[in-house]
């Protein structure tokens, strides 16, 4: 029911897209991957009328099709999940799904209906628990992916676009999508268009595949007749064996030690300690205190009570500022790179040398060639997608702004890494690079404490591994006495003894 | 980080329950919340005044509230302005001007309604002006609207010959009177008014398709388009409307003054914005209330009037006043408990 | 600072029995010509006070200097202070009409002084005749120039009735005295401070500076911004300058000739009389209805006589302090 | 898309080259990029005018750089301010209390360098106050710097007993004279200065470290936060250093009217802000440039002296400035292409 043919768009100096051809049919689900970069994101806002085409031509159920703006894309039917969450954090839940189609009597406001229609919506997506009454700006990253999920369904589309909707999913939110998605298709014969960067989830919902590469579509088809190798091959444009870099790490003595770190309420608990060269992993479900932990950590919330031990000295815990963490050679990544990650109008270059601009001035001076070289070297090394080390980093792609972020932590050179979620939103053969330089790290004698919710990861990454559920920390084990079950299993226990009410929070 | 760390906060009922002090406190904030700061600047003129009862005397209120009257219904306009996440210099212009067209029209002998009609109307018109300039020519609402403000002013003089328009004796001018003749209405009608439309403007936005959709553009405009809202003419909308009120304010300084005086109300727009933002709106949108609004202007003209009536020297009166108006944010702050809790 | 302030709010309330209060408002509070009306009203509060009648003077200004909507704001608050009569010098002959109607209502009368209001609800009008000053400053500037040349007139600002009839009369009387003087721009507003005045004047000199023989500026702020131009391009003293008002750096300029003439009013004069004839009229005593409180022409020459003198240097730290 | 588009603008020297259209138009819109406003005013009034020559004559120039100088200097320390997020509505009263504290000095018989000297750190001493307000108090800088506003205005008066405060003659009356005495300076010695400062301050925000920090905080406070940034004292610096210059805006001012006067500028926190923006700064931080400031103080000042020129009468000038403002907006928006060619 969509065509596109040989669509083109530039961005000043920047080809973002050149030529690309695709074919949608009704009901059909249609997987769209490519490394970072490729051209995906912008395909979807020209789809969805946010960017202008340069060149190309665009078919809906026949007529042509040239959307001007969003709002005429959404008359015609087609709706768009983004990949960077946009909703209005001072508006509710319920407002925010139904923002462009509110129920209303001459002109007011149906509160009532509203509420109702919002609740369906995130019934069927499985989340009751998420009040529609309440703020937005109040929920959960994770959360607020499952509002604008709601947001892009409840707009009631022939085609819906999803741009990486499970970056920030727990598993079992992915195989809810997914009922959902079937359930559309089987029900009023949606479209879909879905990106992602993990090739099983391609798999498990997906019927055909189009493959973006440096803005064009280099392959098209029946994603059943394909194997992940050919895909792999066909996005990078070389083969990859094995992802995780198993090698033997030596862990040495204990160089970071926390001691009942307490931070209510989303934090109640957590005891372990890391030693230099090993990775320590968390497991957990969403909102269960994992962030909240190693935000306490660095000092950008408060705690209540815990000691904090690095190597043999005593940190203090209660009034830590990053500033403080970051002189005893601290490191975190966030999970929300737009949040509190970049400043996204400044260079690449700024973003990367901010932690140690010391790295690359003389007497408060910065010597821009050396901190360009600087940054051009770790551009080189996470595979960074961008003209220059001067392009600011708002404009590159969510996947390569990550890698930013990632760049630098690593450039400050702690001894401590807490990263959370680094490889959101990162492509394959990018996640081959970053997990080298983090066990890299790690054999330098670091201390990584490593936040995923992606399972394999955590066990293809980690020596040892912890579970966090409902802000108490399990105690720690050897990464091989786990197992994937195991994991699900006592990140999801604490939910049955508690009362259900609590559940809003996630 | 301010943002998220406040969520962190609330992100889980255990939070919400969990606030510094004994509940009482806590109810008792929560209902006079929006009022602290008129309560605290109320507290200390009655204390420090001469005479408490003069000071809070019927007489002394319909003085106060004949001085607020023009502000707070400026502030209805810009509430709407700052809740889209938008911002307007011109309005103290635009209350010239309008107000030289409603003086205008009343000495060509048009009928008063007319003419109050056709000031209101002109306000409209430079809102919509200003809109169309922010939306279509691209220009931010700061430049756009402080081009406005050379603008209207200068059309005002040129209206008015560059003189003050005086204008015959009609109701119009006991719009703003201080002590109105029918006694049994106690406030001038251009109180009444203004409460009526401040109410009614309160519901719109708040449960008001319109209203909502308003907040969403100040909240996130990325997402607002996104959603297939059609941003330019909801703005345009938001400034038009603003800028009826401008002109309402204009038509009532025109009966307060009883002429139409093209050089009036320089530098209004700074009271007008800083009642809104004492009245608990945000500057980058999304947030801000009607009643807020009101609350804030009231402290304005409060801190004037008690001041004088201390019968202090003009530079204390500044002095104080600027001092009162930081203090009235922080004390405002204290609505915020979980901002403080987490300090 | 707070217990001071309640000191000195207390200390106002307890006042004594058979005693008037009387609010002085001015257009604004920082130009030394207020000084003066205020030193002024304070004497008479003084003498009246020695004839046995206890009166105390409020002085306040408008807080934004030169805005009529502040001014009404000032007297209202009077109104409800409930004082036994204001003397006013209005920003404006029609906005202040108003609070002065209610404020009779309220029974509190009201003398009007150095700018009219248009209104028969006033006691009294106790001002320069700022017309006549008009003329004179063209008599001057006439004679400077011999009837013949170009003269360039920079107004003060818009909807300022007393600066209005100044301009207005040193026009008139220069149109029908010296037809030969062409005026050759007299559109342009000085602004309400020396700096806007400065900036105006620098742009209309660097325009009209090669021709213009005579200027003549209505007021303190536009003289001296005036002066202040004419200083930085060194052309002081080579046009003949006629300005309104004193202060010392005017004078200075009188002395060294880059000033030919200063029209005075007599503002202490102003506050004195305005006070008084408040006061004979709370105490049912008959008032006239305009009080002129005389204009002179201050030149080089007569800049010594005793008469100038009194005019330049009223006895503000006697009052003031 | 609004969001992507914003960034367009971006600190980064790319932002100059992002343009689309063919080459060349790039190259020559990325060199003049920041002068095309000045450059599209500077060339309507040489048409307009009657004798362009006399127009664009040295002499008229040292007159427009002489009127500049004040806006520019304050608008040196606005740009630091706005960068960082910030906003500061007290520069009027700063500039008015800073030169009555020099004049006071002069008066008091100081040797001149230290009166000036102490002109300019009350200027400083003032940012810091603002400062501390915004980062301890946690009030917004809007209205922190909105109380400001009253209170240095009062405090100025206060300090010169509501009087102006004439000073003596010394080398501090010939900084900011429209034709120096030594004519082999051409301009006065404070428009010499301010293009120093200028020069030293667009390096420091653009090379040092302090620089950057300064845009990130702009740009993302959470982010700045989280990198260990220690974002009170770095805004309360800001503020600080910005203070100073205001500092020195009001010593020139002082030079300029020969006496410290406590009423003087007011509202000239529009014209800097002005200024500032026309020059491509954004309000919501991260975004400007000392030198885009400049042309925009410039542009302001051409306006003015432009219209004055033409011997129009004042309301024509208002009107035209007014649109001119508009109008160089948008003419900078050409820099921008792709914002228009996007959304
Ligand atoms: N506003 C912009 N200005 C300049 N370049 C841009 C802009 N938006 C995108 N680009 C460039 O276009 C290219 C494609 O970006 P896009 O976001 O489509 O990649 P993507 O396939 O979504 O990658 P990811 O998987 O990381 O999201 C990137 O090189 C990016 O730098
Ligand atoms: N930076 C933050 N700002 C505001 N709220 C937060 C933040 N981090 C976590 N929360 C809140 O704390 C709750 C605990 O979630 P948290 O993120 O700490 O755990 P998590 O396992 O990392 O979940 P996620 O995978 O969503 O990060 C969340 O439901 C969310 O409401
Ligand atoms: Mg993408
Ligand atoms: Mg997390």
């Amino acid at each position: 029911m969509l065509r596109l043919f040989g669509i083109e768009k530039r961005f000043g100096s920047t080809v973002a897209l050149r030529g690309v051809t695709l074919e949608l049919g009704r009901g059909e689900v249609h997987a769209l991957i490519g490394e970072n970069g490729a051209g995906k994101t912008t395909l979807m806002n020209v789809l969805a009328g946010a960017v202008r085409p340069d060149a190309g031509a665009m078919e809906l159920e026949g007529q042509p099709y040239l959307p001007q703006t969003p709002r005429e894309a959404r008359q015609r039917g087609i709706a768009l999940i983004h990949q960077e969450l946009s909703l209005c954090p001072h508006l509710t839940v319920a407002e925010n799904i139904l923002l462009g189609n509110e129920p209303q009597r001459f002109g007011w406001l149906d509160r009532e209906a509203a509420r109702r229609k919002a609740f369906e919506v995130l019934r069927d997506f499985g989340h009751p628990e998420i009040d529609p009454a309440r703020r937005v700006a109040d929920l959960s990253l994770a959360a607020r992916q499952v509002v604008e999920i709601c947001r892009a369904i409840a707009a009631r589309a022939k085609i819906i676009l999803m741009d990486e909707p499970t970056s920030s999913l727990q598993r079992d939110d992915v195989e809810r999508l997914f009922a959902l998605i079937r359930h559309l298709r089987a029900r009023d014969q949606v479209s879909f268009i879905y990106i992602s960067h993990f090739l099983e989830e391609v798999r498990a919902i997906a019927t055909r595949y189009t493959v973006l590469r440096d803005g064009a579509s280099v392959a098209s088809g029946e994603i059943s007749t394909v194997t992940d190798e050919y895909l792999i091959a066909k996005m990078v444009g070389r083969a990859i064996e094995d992802l995780y870099p198993r090698r033997k790490r030596a862990p040495g003595a204990p160089l970071l030690a926390v001691r009942e770190l307490c931070a209510p309420p989303l934090l109640k608990r957590a005891s372990f300690e890391v030693r230099a060269g090993e990775i320590f992993g968390i497991a957990g479900l969403i909102g269960s205190g994992r962030t909240k932990l190693v935000r306490t950590l660095f000092g950008l919330e408060p705690a209540r009570s815990g000691a904090l031990i690095f190597q043999t000295q005593r940190l203090v815990v209660r009034g830590a500022t990053p500033a403080l963490r970051l002189r005893q050679s601290f490191g975190y990544l966030s999970e929300d790179r737009k949040g509190e990650g970049l400043a996204l109008p400044l260079s690449i270059a700024d973003n990367i040398t901010l932690t140690r601009f010391e790295s690359c001035a003389r007497l408060g001076w910065l010597d821009r060639t050396r901190q360009q070289a600087q940054a051009r070297s770790w551009m080189d090394k996470l595979g960074i997608r961008a003209r220059s080390p001067a392009q600011a980093v708002g404009t590159l792609s969510g996947g390569n702004q990550q890698k930013v972020a990632l760049a630098r932590l690593l450039h400050q050179g702690a001894r401590v890494l807490l990263l959370d979620e680094p490889t959101r939103g990162i492509d394959i053969g990018s996640k081959l690079k970053v997990y080298e330089t983090i066990a890299e790290c790690a054999a330098r004698g670091c201390a990584v404490l490593l936040i995923s919710s992606y399972l394999p990861e955590l066990f293809g990454m980690c020596d040892r591994l912890a579970v966090m559920c409902r802000g108490v920390l399990s105690a720690a084990r050897p990464i091989e006495e786990w197992t994937p079950e195991e994991v699900m299993r006592i990140a999801i226990s604490g939910k049955r003894n508690e009362d259900a009410g609590a559940k809003g929070v996630d | 980080m301010e943002e998220r760390d406040e969520i962190s906060v609330v992100a889980s009922e255990e939070a919400l329950t969990r606030v510094s002090g004994p509940s009482w406190v806590r109810l008792w904030l929560g209902r006079v919340g929006p009022f602290l700061g008129l309560i605290f600047v109320l507290l200390v003129f009655t204390l420090l005044s001469a005479d408490p009862a003069q000071y809070l005397s019927p007489r002394n209120l319909r003085i106060v509230a004949a001085q607020t009257v023009i502000i707070a219904v400026g502030a209805i306009g810009m509430t709407l302005i700052i809740v889209s996440g938008g911002i307007d210099l011109s309005v103290g212009s635009a209350i010239a001007l309008t107000g030289v067209v409603t003086a205008l029209g009343l000495r060509a002998g048009w009928a008063p309604s007319v003419a109050v009609l056709a000031g209101v109307l002109a306000g409209g018109l430079i809102g919509v002006i200003n809109g169309l300039v922010i939306t279509r020519l691209r220009v931010i609402p700061f430049i756009a609207t402080l081009g406005m403000l050379g603008a209207a002013r200068g059309i005002a003089k040129w209206l008015a010959a560059q003189q003050t328009v005086n204008v015959p004796e009609t109701w119009v001018n006991e719009l703003a009177v201080t002590f109105p003749a029918r006694r049994w209405m106690f406030f001038a009608p251009g109180v009444w008014l203004a409460l009526a439309l401040a109410a009614i403007v309160a519901a719109i936005l708040r449960n008001s398709v319109w209203g909502r959709r308003v907040f969403a553009l100040g909240s996130n405009e990325a997402a607002a388009r996104a959603c297939g809202i059609d941003v330019e003419n909801l703005k345009t909308s938001v400034y038009g409307l603003a800028g009826l009120f401008f002109g309402l304010a204009g038509v009532m300084q025109m009966s307060r003054l009883r002429q139409g005086d093209p050089t009036v109300a320089v530098g209004t727009e700074l009271d007008v914005i800083a009642a809104v933002v004492i009245g608990g709106a945000s500057l980058s949108g999304g947030e801000g209330s009607i009643l807020g609004s009101m609350v804030g202007a009231l402290i304005m003209a409060l801190l004037r009037n008690g001041c004088q009536q201390m019968g202090w020297p003009n530079y204390v009166q500044e002095i104080i006043i600027g001092a009162i108006i930081v203090l009235a944010a922080v004390v405002d702050r204290l609505r915020h408990v979980r901002r403080l809790a987490e300090t | 600072l707070v217990l001071a302030l309640v000191a000195f709010g207390c200390g106002r309330s307890g006042r004594a029995t058979k005693s008037y209060r009387v609010a002085v408002i001015p257009k604004g509070t920082s130009h030394e010509f207020w000084k003066s009306i205020h030193a002024g009203a304070l004497k008479a509060a003084r003498e009246l006070s020695g004839e046995g009648v206890q009166v105390t003077v409020d002085w306040k200004g408008p807080l934004r200097e030169d805005d009529r909507e502040q001014q009404i704001q000032v007297v209202e608050n009077f109104i409800s202070q409930g004082v036994d009569g204001i003397v006013l010098a209005p920003l404006d002959d029609r906005a202040l009409v108003r609070p002065v109607e209610e404020a009779r209502r309220a029974g509190i009368p009201t003398v009007i002084i150095d700018s009219a209001l248009a209104s028969e609800a006033i006691v009294s009008f106790v001002a320069t005749d700022n017309f006549k000053g008009g003329e004179l400053a063209a008599e001057r500037l006439g004679s400077l120039l011999q009837g013949k040349g170009k003269v360039l007139l920079l107004r003060y600002q818009e909807g300022s009735a007393s600066t209005h009839e100044r301009e207005e009369g040193f026009i008139k009387r220069l149109k029908e005295r010296y037809p030969a003087i062409e005026l050759i721009s007299s559109d342009q507003y000085a602004g309400p401070t020396r700096d806007t005045a400065k900036r105006a004047a620098e742009n209309l000199l660097n325009r009209y500076g090669e021709q213009i023989q005579g200027i003549f500026c209505p007021n303190e702020s536009s003289t001296a911004g005036m002066l202040l131009a004419l200083q930085d391009i060194g052309k002081a003293g080579h046009v003949f300058f006629v300005g309104f008002d004193a202060t010392e750096s005017l004078i200075e300029a009188l002395r060294n000739k880059q000033l030919h003439g200063l029209v005075v009013q007599n503002p202490f004069n102003m506050g004195y009389l305005g006070v008084r004839t408040m006061v004979r009229y709370l105490r049912g005593e008959p008032v006239e209805k305009r009080i002129d409180t005389g204009v002179m022409l201050i030149t080089l020459e007569n800049l010594s006589t005793a008469e100038a003198q009194a005019l330049l240097h009223p006895p503000l730290d006697e009052y003031l302090r």
